[in-house]
């Protein structure tokens, strides 16, 4: 599948502001080095579980969080730890997740699949594909009903566009006019399986959004300065009462589907195609040439890296969570009785 | 006290609630200007507004998530599921996603939401109209289960469901809503996780929820009368959190304990109250627990059929008679 | 809405033989009878349960069936008499289904909801909006397995449109290439509450077409000559290989939705179009009109009446099933047992 | 015989049924050329190619619902939901339209299809990916329910579920998954709703499944050697058809029986097990029925807490000798 921009904003890269540009390489550069970091802890064996990985696709985590206000709502799926780190969770509390720690997110009940910071409008990340869609509706709904001017923004993969909820939550949140943005990250795989073996349309989210009554967008998912333009737009509409949005970011995962996959499945021309086409790179070269100076660069590398190094020991220090906690909080009290 | 019925106690329920408190929504299929398929939201829609009284598309899964991303961003949803049997469309909502994401998210997320939906058999309307799956939710660690038998219950009941800080899965007995009786009026709230004694008896304990409760109640008549049989009847009412403690000991009381329930046979709220009393008052027992259950079969749309597999009055007094009989020949 | 032609086949009805405009017509009148004749048996009490009337749609059924093979696939909904009818089940057994009695299609078991008749290809009534749409796919797929020319057509309503059933099954059958009619009687209401009410789209069926790469279709569901000719080219297409059709076929409902339901809240003036738009009198018309003796259509409604009231009465005088049936059948070896 | 891992097993039961009927077709999310996420279809897409091998997109809904329309139209489908807590995103299916068609349409449609998913915790997959559900298809008539514990079971149990002319839901649990063990070569078909003893014992009965059959052994031998317990263990294989016969019978010996389950506590099938025996034989119980359950809480990630919250080898000896001590004071 080749990159199209036929319907998504003008690339306006000389209109986002350098703080602005640098935040979304600051993002990107976070999100490479710390999903590093987790496959690295894998091979340690500290991380247990599974873990999917975002590498690749830092640019639609930068460029929507940075467009985002604090108070707006993220919906991810478990392919969700450049969101959640793109909001502002810190690598610490992530990386503690993952390895299952007292210092992470949810102190290692949720794990890597399910990554939730409240405080940071990360309202969650779903394993079940598709299901955070209808959910991130009705904080839309929500958040329209108490006027508060906050937007739902829910990310997913292709292979998301094929399942129920996905319609259902789209033709919702265009009959109420939601405040919501549907961002489907387009890697072109569902685990092993390409997304245009299952799906009778080319583009599989923007060529369903005429079905809601919305507009087709497809971008650029590798650019930052263009996920960071629609989403920019997408927000304001939303806010406004225009009601909602779909986006098809066409990107890539560098890894496979989850630790367990090689992703031999893959046509190695193809790889390659996309790993010319890493956002991270690309954003870096763009930066350089538009006269950001390399050693502001590798300075933002080099503390990025360097506070990744502290969080990493710092969550390897963390104790494991306590055997109680995997009995509260079942309910509201913090207990988990059924019965007295 | 003012006589209502069970629909308009639903209702009365929802309009309190709704008066008290400007983050209750309601909405559903049909819920709004047509008051409910069932009538159990008549008025409110006129009394609140579109903005809090909303019509959705048939679209379950959209349902159920759009309750949950409201009551996680503030709103107290009431979400209407029309028939129980219609959980199956959206079960991943209530299984996987409503029951388990505060556990997940460390106690991050609350998710004070009801969903109320129409459970039960006695309306002719075949097997996928009449199922009653209390026992589906009871089954998930992070529901709270309830099901009233009475309009007082209705209203008390689902008023402190719509205030509980938990999900809570309120079931409608068909059968029931047209019942009449008396409510309190004014503000009532009836706290969850109590069972109650409706009929206190020597020789035996009867244990029932929803419409198997009138029934229970007939049958405790007839023994009474016929047989000489004197029963405690208990209504159970929540199934989360369970009253075990007065079901334990009204149990131990006469040591012969039966339930009666509307559900098929296998793995229902029955089994789980039965393997509690004998794992837990075993030696106060004097025969085992029976359970009076539809068998494990669909539930077929035909009066006679359908009157034929739910446990009725005669059944119920049958099996009790059967039960002490054996007993006392062996 | 009004009705449009924009989509469909041009209107062929001199290209269809008289034999077939005959039994159009007659299978309109069948339905109309018995459908009526069902309401009079509420009133009697002598239906039980609910009951949800094809009055007014019986064009969308006769155009169908008149068009299938004697082995295709029929997949119902809850309004599902029209079809079941259509197909050839008998007005005996549909009644005596409906009255819960011994001859009834499933001797009472089933209900009016989920009327069955193998033998005539009825393949079910399914009474979950939508669930039978993926199902159609799959008895579709079993066709092209093995290669029976079997097509399968799902009969739903313009309510099914929203439900996430309706978009998986949509899909695979596209990108199988399934042998599948997907037919929407847009009878323009869910229960109580406008489709348009909750539907992102005008034509909750059409409009969704392109998603699933088809054709928009949109024809009119209460002239039997239209229908007949959609079918036809639909059937031809699936059973050539063509893929799935997805049809929207506008009509109304003349009765409430169910059996509970005054219909209250439509409006005077579109019921009264509507009822001008009568399938059943608009074919009568053109039937006259195109050179058929009135004693020809007067003849068949008064064989189809006579039928009827026999059929009646032998429902009435069929017996209530044994008590013992509701014990059988769970399993193929006809019995309940799930122990020993 | 050969040795053979658990996956390897059900791969080879398929392709076993495969070779002999052509109407057997094979489909899910990833099982033709990737050979399943869990590989446990590898070599099948090699051998019987696209047309009956098929790979479907992320979507239950109509995976269920075309095995459904196969089945009724004369294949034999065995269709994959990857994880079986994805069964909340078909419950439909499975629980209204594939259990109760046969019995709506008075035995006029059969329904000759397996449901294969993988089962249980073990993997640290959190809450969503790691339930135990086999309570949930057990609840609903008209399923049959089946849970293999070692490689020849999954071979044999698996080819019989895929001839059972009606529909089986097939718990492939992923905690046994690289287990290896002799399985029978050239054909093995194991008659479905038979459980099989596999330690005898005279003081303790215990009643397991899948996953938690290995350490009920486990935990008989420390039971055995380190405190003189001697248990009969029981791998229950079928919940539905139940084998109540085996089970009743093994009970009665020992008077002292305990369920080993995986699922969260409330309606599991140790409750309806309890329920039944002791209604049947409850005279010869010489204490009550003693169910270990995981806690009626969601699954956590983290491998201490998973491993804390699920039925071990040394919970199962605990509780054994804590009830068998409280009995003897009492
Ligand atoms: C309902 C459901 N079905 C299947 C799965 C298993 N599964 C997890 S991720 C995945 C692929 C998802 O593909 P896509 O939506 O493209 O997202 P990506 O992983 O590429 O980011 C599948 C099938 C699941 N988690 N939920
Ligand atoms: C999943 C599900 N949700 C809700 C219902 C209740 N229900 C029965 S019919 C109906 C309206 C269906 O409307 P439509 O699809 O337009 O069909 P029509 O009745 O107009 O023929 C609803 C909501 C149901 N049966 N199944
Ligand atoms: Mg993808
Ligand atoms: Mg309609």
């Amino acid at each position: 599948m080749s990159l199209t921009r036929e319907a998504h904003p003008a690339h306006r890269s000389h209109e986002i502001p350098e703080a602005t540009r640098l935040r979304l390489f600051q993002l990107q550069v976070e999100i490479r080095y710390c999903e590093k970091r987790a496959y690295d802890l894998f091979l340690q064996n500290l991380v247990k579980g599974t873990s999917h990985l975002a590498l690749g696709q830092e640019a639609v985590a930068a460029g929507f969080a940075a467009a985002m206000n604090p108070d707006d709502y993220s919906f991810c799926t478990y392919r969700g730890h450049h969101h959640t780190l793109a909001r502002g969770a810190s690598m610490l509390s992530v990386l503690g997740e993952l390895m299952g720690r007292q210092c992470g997110l949810m102190k290692g009940k949720g794990g890597s699949m399910h990554l939730t910071s409240v405080a940071h409008g990360v309202m969650g990340s779903y394993a079940i594909v598709g299901a955070h869609l209808p959910i991130a509706a009705g904080a839309a709904w929500s958040a329209q009903y108490r006027g508060t001017k906050q937007v739902a923004c829910a990310f997913f993969g292709d292979g998301a566009t094929n399942i129920g909820a996905f319609h259902e939550a789209l033709n919702l949140a265009a009959v109420w006019k939601l405040p919501v943005i549907f961002c489907c990250e387009n890697n072109l795989y569902m685990e092993y399986t390409p997304i245009s073996a299952v799906t009778a349309v080319k583009n599989p989210a923007a060529d369903r959004a005429a079905s809601y009554g919305l507009e087709r967008q497809v971008i650029d998912g590798n650019d930052a300065d263009i996920v960071y333009s629609a989403a920019r737009d997408a927000l304001t509409k939303a806010r406004s009462g225009g009601g909602p949005s779909l986006i098809e970011c066409l990107t890539y995962r560098h890894s496979g589907h989850s630790r367990a996959d090689p992703a031999k499945y893959r046509p190695k021309e193809e790889l390659e195609e996309w790993l010319k086409r890493d956002p991270v790179t690309l954003y870096r070269a763009r930066l350089l040439a538009t006269g950001i100076a390399e050693a502001k660069l590798a300075q933002i590398e080099s503390e990025v890296m360097a506070k990744l190094d502290r969080a990493t020991e710092a969550a390897k220090a963390s104790p494991t969570p306590s055997l109680e906690s995997a009995m509260t909080d079942v309910w509201a009290d913090g207990g988990h009785a059924w019965r007295n | 006290m003012a006589q209502l019925s069970y629909r308009d106690a639903v209702a009365a329920a929802i309009a309190q609630e709704m008066r008290r408190d400007e983050r209750v929504v309601l909405f559903g299929e049909d819920t709004a200007a047509a008051g409910g398929v069932f009538k159990t939201t008549v008025g409110l829609f006129e009394e609140f507004g579109p903005r809090r009284v909303k019509d959705t598309p048939i679209s379950e899964l959209a349902i159920l998530g759009a309750a949950m991303g409201a009551a996680m961003t503030g709103l107290r949803p009431v979400a209407e599921i029309m028939f129980s049997d219609f959980l199956a469309c959206c079960w991943d909502y209530v299984a996987n996603e409503i029951a388990k994401t505060r556990y997940m998210s460390d106690g991050q997320i609350s998710l004070p939401l009801v969903i109320r939906t129409a459970n039960g058999a006695g309306s002719r309307f075949g097997a996928q109209h009449s199922q009653s799956v209390e026992n589906w939710a009871m089954s998930v660690p992070g529901l709270k289960v309830v099901a009233p038998s009475s309009p007082a219950d209705a209203k008390g009941l689902l008023a402190a469901a719509i205030r509980d800080p938990d999900p809570v899965v309120f079931f409608e007995h068909k059968s029931l809503l047209a019942n009449k009786a008396e409510v309190p009026e004014g503000e009532h709230v009836e706290p969850l996780g109590k069972a109650k004694v409706l009929r206190e008896g020597g020789d035996i304990t009867v244990i029932a929820l929803a419409a198997m409760v009138p029934r229970a109640l007939k049958a405790a008549e007839t023994l009474a009368a016929d047989h000489g049989i004197s029963a405690t009847v208990i209504d159970v009412r929540s199934l989360v959190p369970l009253d075990a403690k007065t079901l334990l000991a009204e149990s131990a009381r006469t040591g012969r304990v039966f339930t009666v329930e509307e559900n098929p046979r296998l793995c229902g709220w029955g089994a789980e109250i039965a393997s509690v009393i004998q794992e837990e008052i075993f030696d106060a027992l004097k025969g085992p627990i029976v359970r009076i259950t539809t068998p494990h079969v669909p539930l077929p749309a035909a009066d006679q059929l359908e009157d034929a597999v739910v446990p009725s009055v005669a059944r119920i007094v049958a099996e009790v008679r059967r039960t002490l009989d054996s007993r006392r020949a062996a």
